[in-house]
């Protein structure tokens, strides 16, 4: 570990000066990380060990995406990964779904906790879900009448068995249906507890809540 | 198994139908960042600043005027709209906030350090966002156009793309989660394509810009510590590699966009 | 000429203002209504104000956006073009503080202002114009504040 | 006595307009700082304005006028040339006059 700081350093160093031939992509890749390395410090709960990157964020840092067989291997972790609802109870109360979908709040350095119910979910920094807020996202699909689309009456029929452990599995890990998927993995990365997760699967998929009126 | 990738199948191809009602709110944004822009108050750091150019401070009780920006001593005009650039006096790639802060250093006696350390906004670091926004209007609607024929200003573009592309924290999030497509927003911000040329160069060239949900003036440094304050990361230094990597790949990138800085943004 | 009616106008009008408000003034500014800027909604603040029950009136323009991208700054304007109008006030109805400010109106002025005003929430936003005869005049438009960013 | 304003007084007929910035916090007495002690309210209250020496313009404002406040009115018969002086006095007694030309 040391050793390699060292290195990072002088590399930085050329870098920086400019070095006499032009460096390959691969001793590019090599000088960015020392970079990273180099320019960020602690502050609050936001440490650097931050920059510790999984399999997936890795082969997700590049302009392309990866190679088909990386893909597979991420989305298979992924799904294995997925910790299913205590009592196969899926479904919350759609009204504090809504605040968590609200609350854009959590995770930065100037939050005092990481704990979960500190956390929102800021669905709506990307989703359209409740039609009556007009202030939302498009970075991710609209989410308005989602359980309707999809043909939930009764959540706990078994017909509907599919699509509810599907939301609940890409709330839970996103990755395991899209490798490189912009949606946080919200269970996975214990940014939101099962029950805040089961308060979301009611705005999307109880009949009563307003994202299916 | 097969259920769950039958419905991810049908959800992935399921797209959303409701952005109809938009329309309206949208056309209500553009008429009320049309009447802001009467009277945009990043003049009054603008005013600010342009004292602080001409004013002696400092240990060595001198102004900035002989200050160069890149376009040599004392040239303000323009030198904003080719910044990022490389210095060889530091024989470093520097943005115009770092650079102020070595003018500072060498001609007036600051200790550059501790203006980084200060924290955005208070003492001296103040005094840096009205000096950019100072120098950031002087090059108004003039063409982005960063040099890059020195060999370092090449390395930290690319060092820049993939700073830009860098995913991590608990969010996995990278700049370019945000702002690597075209006609995407965050709640109801319109977030500029900053990843090619062309792009939304003015996404780059908007800033030093005046914030209105905190009445704050912010320079590049504070847009990008916000960034990655958002990005769920660590705390970028003042001036890091990172940070004046992202301005070159952005700066490139914005490539004949207008400078409209000192904007007015939400 | 003008100079003289408008300081006079200015001395007499603080006196009643102290009067109506009852009170002897807590701020630096010997003319500035306390209680007007104390009084919640429209008819509360134009009584504050000394004016009698107001009146919707085509005579007045107020100008607002729709919607506002951020409520710490929202682009508002007042004008009324009708014979003895002698002042022009903003209001944001559900703000903790109703009043927003009044603009003196006379003959060196064109009876049209702007200015930017806070919201805490979506609200009305009324223009009034004070009469010499007492009468409040007023228009209003609801501004809607929306929630911006990553709301962190 | 806080920083300078920003004056732009434009000749249009036999009118000018006038466009002021000033800088000041315009704090609401409201808002809480981080410790959660009550920020004391701190806001301009009156704004006046002469052209060539002669009161024109008078406003009273309340702590709903936003940060770094922007204020625009119209000077009947004022042409390029004349002296545009403006003075805003806040709750503390801080007081600032700024001068500017009819351009």
């Amino acid at each position: 570990m040391m050793i390699c700081r060292i290195i990072a350093l002088v590399v930085v160093a050329c870098s920086v000066a400019g070095c006499a031939s032009a460096p390959s992509p691969g001793e590019l890749d090599r000088r960015a990380i020392a970079v990273m390395q180099s320019s960020f410090r602690d502050q609050g709960i936001a440490k650097v060990d931050r920059l510790h990157q999984d399999l997936g964020q890795q082969a997700c840092s590049g302009a392309s995406p990866p190679p088909a067989d990386t893909v597979k291997r991420i989305e298979a972790e992924a799904l294995a990964s997925i910790r299913w609802p205590a009592g196969g109870r899926y479904l919350g109360d759609w009204r504090e779904g809504e605040k968590l979908a609200q609350n854009g709040r959590g995770m930065t350095w100037t939050d005092a906790s990481a704990s979960p119910k500190d956390n929102g979910a800021s669905c709506y920094n990307c989703h359209q879900i409740d039609k009556k807020e007009i202030s939302f996202g498009t970075i991710g699909p609209s989410l308005w009448n989602y359980g309707k689309q999809h043909g939930v009456k009764d959540p706990t029929d078994p017909a509907s068995a599919a699509i509810v452990q599907y939301t609940w599995g890409k709330l839970w890990n996103s990755k395991a249906y899209a490798a490189c998927s912009n949606m946080p993995r919200f269970g996975h990365m214990g940014l939101l507890d099962e029950n805040q997760l089961r308060h979301l699967m009611a705005l999307l998929l109880d009949p009563a809540s307003p994202v299916n009126q | 198994m097969n259920k769950l990738i039958v419905a991810a199948a049908g959800a992935l191809l399921w797209v959303g139908v409701a952005a109809q009602a938009q329309k309206s709110a949208a056309d209500g944004i553009a008429e009320y960042r049309k009447m802001l822009e009467d009277g945009n108050p990043a003049e009054l750091f603008e005013a600010k600043g342009e004292a602080l150019w001409k004013q002696k401070r400092g240990p060595k009780n001198a102004s900035l005027e002989s200050c160069d920006l890149g376009k040599g001593p004392g040239v303000v005009k323009g030198a904003f709209v080719e910044l990022p650039r490389y210095f060889a006096d530091t024989d470093r790639v520097q943005d115009l906030e770092s650079r102020l802060v070595s003018c500072m250093q060498m001609l007036q006696g600051f200790d550059g350090a501790a203006i980084a350390n200060t924290p955005f906004g208070r003492g001296e670091q103040d005094n840096v966002t009205a000096l950019a926004t100072f120098v950031a209007a002087a090059s108004r609607g003039l063409h982005f156009d960063l040099p890059q024929s020195h060999p370092a200003e090449r390395q930290m573009y690319e060092i820049g793309k993939r700073v830009f592309y860098f995913r991590g924290g608990p969010y996995d999030f990278a700049c370019a989660s945000c702002h690597g497509e075209d006609g995407k927003r965050i709640r109801l911000q319109d977030l500029p394509n900053l990843s090619k040329n062309p792009g939304d160069g003015v996404g780059f060239a908007s800033w030093p810009a005046y914030r209105v949900s905190n009445g704050q003036m912010w320079g590049m440094q504070l847009r990008l510590n916000d960034c990655y304050r958002q990005q769920r990361f660590p705390y970028p230094g003042f001036s890091s590699d990172a940070t004046v990597a992202l301005g070159v790949f952005m700066g490139v990138n914005a490539k004949g966009a207008e400078s409209i800085a000192p904007a007015i943004k939400r | 000429m003008v100079s003289r009616r408008v300081m006079l106008r200015h001395s007499a009008e603080a006196a009643a203002l102290m009067a109506t408000a009852g009170l002897l003034p807590t701020t630096a500014s010997a003319a500035w209504p306390q209680a007007a800027f104390d009084a919640k909604g429209l008819a509360d603040t134009v009584k504050a104000l000394g004016a009698g029950a107001p009146q919707e009136s085509k005579d007045v323009t107020l100008t607002a956006p729709d919607i506002a991208e951020n409520g710490a700054v929202v682009p508002v304007g007042c004008a009324c073009a009708l014979a003895g109008v002698k002042r022009l006030a903003l209001l944001v109805e559900k703000n903790p503080t109703t009043l927003a400010a009044v603009f003196e109106v006379n003959d060196a002025l064109e009876p049209s202002f702007a200015t930017r005003v806070k919201m805490a929430q979506t609200s009305n936003v009324y223009a009034v114009a004070l009469l010499a005869d007492g009468r409040a005049l007023f228009a209003q438009k609801e501004v809607k504040v929306t929630l911006g960013g990553c709301g962190g | 006595m806080g920083d300078p304003m920003r004056i732009r007084a434009q000749a249009q007929g036999d009118k000018a307009v006038v466009r002021v910035l000033m800088s000041h916090e315009m704090e609401t007495g409201q808002r809480k700082d981080s410790a959660g002690k009550t920020v004391p309210a701190w806001f301009i209250q009156e704004v006046t304005a002469s052209h060539n020496g002669t009161p024109v313009f008078s406003a009273l404002w309340g702590t709903a006028v936003s940060k770094n406040p922007f204020v625009l009115f119209t000077i009947r018969g004022a042409k390029a040339g004349d002296k545009i002086v403006v003075t805003w006095v806040d709750n503390r007694g801080d007081k600032r006059s700024d001068e500017a030309t009819v351009v």
